[in-house]
C-alpha cells in the first residue's frame, strides 16, 4: 500500500479523461479551472461550446496577434468563435442552461456529496461576499452534471464526502465525477467507482473517499 | 460532423407517439410549417394536442388533420377565423377540446417551458373567465394569475435560412411564435426555405441558435416575395 | 330634441378624432376595426406602430403589385415596414405589450364600463369558442387604452355602461372613449365628457348612455 | 421627426433622483457602458441601487462610483473577481450592501420587469443560502424559488450602433445583459460605438428595438477592434 505504486492524473491528463467521454453533435458548457481544458481535448468530434455571457460555438484562445477585445468567455479569457457559432444575450443564454439544453455541464467542485449535492462556490459559510456567477444555474441546468477535481484538498482531506461541509450550489445533481484518481458515477446507491489510475487498489481510493465507494459487478475497475 | 439536415419530411417528422403535445409555428398563413403539418399527417400519430395560434383554416393543414380525427385538444389564442370551418364543426359537435389562451400568455408559456421556468404571473386576463380556476396573486397591489410552462413533445418550425448545424432566420413577420416554440419543443424540427454554409449566416443574426434544434429538411418551395 | 340636429362622425372622422390626440413619438397599437384606420391619419406625426405578430414601423398598405407576402399585421392585412422598423418574436412582442411599453393602444369594444372594465372579445357569455387574440394582453399592458366605437350598438342599446354584460377583456383599464358621438374619459368618478358633436346636447347623450355623465368646469362641451 | 440622440453624456443621463436604482450593461470589460458611468459620477445622485453583474475593478467607473459613497447596495452575480479592491473594502467595512443574485436569475429577474411579469419560479438556488428566505413550491415533483421582477429606473447600455429610433445591435460578447437591461429600465440611455440612418440596420437584425431605448449618445471612442 505505497503511494509510489500509482500516478494520479495531472490536470492536462484528467481533462484528456474528460473529454474521452464527450461525444460528438454535444453542447457543452465548461466552467472555470481544469474543465476549462476539455475543450483542446475532444480532437476531431465537433462539440459545440457554450459560454454563459451569449456565445455558442466558441472556439480556442485566438494567438496573440488575433485578439478581438469585444469576444471572451465566462472566464473574462478571450476566446475565438467557430464557423456556425451565434451570439445571444444573458437570458436568452441562461434559457439555453436552465431549460436543458445543455447535453454537459462540466464543473469544478470544493466537495460532493454521495447523493449528487455540489458545493463549488463559497469556500466557507461564513464567506462574506462569494461569486456565485452562474455556477447554480448550471448545476440545476444542464442535462448532464459531471464534476471534475482533484481528489483530496491540498489539505488532503477527501472531496467526495457523505455530505457537503461547505455551501452547496445545487442539490443532488452531480452524475459523474472525475479525480485524478478514479472516475466515479454518483447514482441513487451512491458512489460507484468506474475506474482507477493504474496501480492503486480500491481500498486504497476507499481509505481517501469520504462515502462508500460501491462496484458494480461490471465495472472497469 | 453536426448534419441536421435530412432528405425528405418523413425523416424530419420522425416517430411521433399518440398523444403527444405538437407546438405548430407560424401566424396566420405566414412561418407556418405546411409540409411539416402534412408530413405528420402522413405520420399517423393520433390523440394529439396541438398548439398554435389559429385553429386551421380550410380543409387542408391544421384543418386537415383536425378533420381526419387526429387532435383531441387545441390551444390557442384565436380559433375562430375566416374559413375555421373544420374546427367549428368538431368542436360544436363535441370532437375536439378547446382551451383559448390569450396570445401573449400563449408566447410567454412557450417561452417559460423552454427556458426552465415552470410558471410566473401575469396580469393578462385577471378577472375574466379565460382566469377562471387560476391561482390569483398580488404584487404591489396589483392583481396577477398564474400560468404555467406549455412544452411540446415535438415543435414543427418555418424557417427562412438554415445551416447544417440548426441555426435559423426567419423571414419578416415569419418569425412569429417559431423561435419560442422551437425552444420549448423536447423535439424540434424545421422545414427551411434556404440552406446555408456553417458560418455564412452572420453570428450575430441568428435568431434561433442550433441548441434548439433538432432536424431541418430544405424546402425551397419558393420565395414568396420573388 | 330632434336626431336631425346633429350628425355623427363616420368611422374615418372618428379616426381622425382618436388621431388628433396621438402624439409624435409615441409607440402605438392599434386594435382591429375602426383603429386600424386612425394609422392614416396621424399625418406628418412620427408614429411608430407595433403590430403584435411581431412588427414595430409597421407602415400603410402596400401597392397591389408590391405586395410582400411574408408582411402581415395582426389583422392578417399586408402592409409594410418602415424605414428604422424592425422584426421580433411572439415573446418579444408581447414584452413590449404587457411590459407596459406602449404609449397608446386603441381597441375597439363591445362595451366599456364607467369603472373603465372593457368588454371586446366574446360577443356572449355563451359563445363556446370566441377569439381572444390578443385583446386582454393589450388591454393590461399599454400605458394608456383607448376605446373608439359607436356610441350605440346596432340594437340600439348603449355600450357605455355601469357594468358590462359581455365577458370582459380587462378590468378597470379604458382611460377614453372616442365615440360617433363623444369624447368620454373614465375617471375615478366615471365617465367625463370632454366633447360632443356639434349640436348634441348633454341631456341627448345623456339619454342614450347607460350611466351617468359628468362634465368638469373647464370641460369644452 | 423622432430623434433619440443626444449632444452629450450629461444630456444622455439625465435628471437622476437619489435613491435610484440603476441597471449597468456589461460583462467583464466588454459592453460596459464606461461613459455613462462616469456621467451618472458627474450627475451626483447618491444613495443608489446598482444592479450589475461584477461590482468594479480598479478605481474607474463602477468601483469609482461606489468609492465616492454613492452606492448604498449592489445586486450581482459576480462581486468578488481580480480588481474588485473598492468593494471589497466597503463591503468589510460594513458601508455598502449586497445581494448576490445567481447570473441566470438576474437575467431573467431582468427580463421579466421589462417584460411585465411580477415573479417567476425558478429550479436555480434551490436549497441553498441564496433561496434563504425565499418561498419554495414544487411543480411536478421538482422544487423551484420563486423570484421577483428586477426592474430600474434608469439603464446605461453599451451598443455598437444606434439610430434615431434608437434600435440597437451589440458586438459579440458585448450584447450580454445589455438587452434585459434596456427592457427592464424604465428609461435606458445608450453609449453607442456608432451611428446608423433610419433604416440603415437590416429590420431582422435589430436586438434592442428602439421601443425600449430613450436616449442615445455617440461615442465613437473607437473601434477595439481595430
Amino acid at each position: 500500500m505505497s503511494e509510489a505504486s500509482y500516478t494520479p492524473l495531472t490536470r492536462p491528463k484528467m481533462a484528456a479523461r474528460v473529454a474521452r467521454d464527450v461525444e460528438e453533435g454535444w453542447y457543452v458548457n465548461l466552467g472555470i479551472g481544469i474543465p476549462t481544458l476539455i475543450a483542446d481535448q475532444v480532437g476531431d468530434r465537433e462539440v459545440i461550446f457554450h459560454s454563459e455571457n451569449g456565445l455558442l460555438g466558441m472556439g480556442p484562445a485566438p494567438a496573440p496577434d488575433k485578439i478581438d477585445p469585444w469576444l471572451i468567455n465566462a472566464g473574462k479569457q478571450h476566446v475565438t468563435l467557430n464557423k456556425g457559432g451565434s451570439f445571444f444575450h444573458h437570458a436568452d443564454s441562461f434559457a439555453m442552461i436552465r431549460g436543458g439544453h445543455l447535453d454537459l455541464c462540466v464543473l469544478g467542485a470544493f466537495e460532493v456529496a454521495s447523493n449528487g449535492d455540489i458545493a463549488n462556490w463559497a469556500t466557507a459559510v461564513d464567506d462574506s461576499a462569494p461569486a456565485v456567477g452562474g455556477a447554480m444555474d448550471l448545476a440545476v441546468g444542464a442535462a448532464r452534471v459531471w464534476v471534475v477535481m482533484e481528489h483530496l484538498t491540498k489539505e488532503g482531506k477527501p472531496r467526495l464526502v457523505k455530505s457537503c461541509s461547505y455551501p452547496l450550489t445545487a442539490l443532488g445533481v452531480v452524475q459523474r465525477i472525475y479525480t485524478n484518481l478514479a472516475v466515479i458515477d454518483v447514482t441513487s446507491r451512491g458512489f460507484v467507482l468506474r475506474e482507477t489510475v493504474p496501480g492503486l487498489s480500491l481500498s486504497d481510493l476507499q481509505a481517501i473517499t469520504g462515502a462508500p465507494l460501491l462496484v458494480e459487478e461490471n465495472s472497469h475497475g | 460532423m453536426i448534419d441536421k439536415f435530412v432528405r425528405s419530411i418523413a425523416e424530419a417528422i420522425g416517430a411521433v407517439a399518440d398523444g403527444a403535445t405538437i407546438l405548430v409555428g407560424g401566424f396566420g398563413s405566414v412561418g407556418q410549417p405546411n409540409a411539416l403539418i402534412e408530413g405528420l399527417i402522413e405520420q399517423g400519430a393520433k390523440n394529439l394536442t396541438v398548439v398554435a395560434n389559429n385553429a386551421g383554416t380550410g380543409h387542408t393543414g391544421l384543418a386537415k388533420l383536425m378533420e381526419l380525427g387526429r387532435v383531441r385538444r387545441i390551444l390557442c389564442s384565436f380559433p375562430r377565423s375566416a374559413g375555421s370551418v373544420v374546427f367549428e364543426e368538431l368542436y360544436r359537435a363535441g370532437k375536439i377540446e378547446l382551451e383559448i389562451v390569450p396570445q401573449g400568455t400563449l408566447a410567454e408559456r412557450l417561452r417559460a417551458a423552454g427556458a426552465g421556468i415552470p410558471a410566473f404571473f401575469t396580469p393578462t386576463a385577471v378577472g375574466t373567465r379565460l382566469a377562471e380556476g387560476k391561482e390569483e396573486r398580488e404584487f404591489d397591489g396589483r392583481r396577477y394569475v398564474m400560468e404555467t410552462a406549455l412544452p411540446g413533445d415535438l415543435a414543427l418550425i418555418e424557417a427562412w435560412r438554415a445551416d447544417r448545424l440548426g441555426n435559423l432566420t426567419y423571414r419578416e413577420s415569419g418569425r412569429n411564435f417559431n423561435p419560442v416554440m422551437a425552444m420549448a419543443g423536447k423535439v424540434a424540427v424545421v422545414q427551411s426555405q434556404h440552406i446555408a454554409e456553417a458560418g455564412e449566416i452572420d453570428p450575430e443574426t441568428i435568431i434561433t441558435p442550433g441548441i434548439f434544434v433538432d432536424r431541418v429538411v430544405h424546402l425551397p418551395y419558393g420565395d414568396l416575395a420573388a
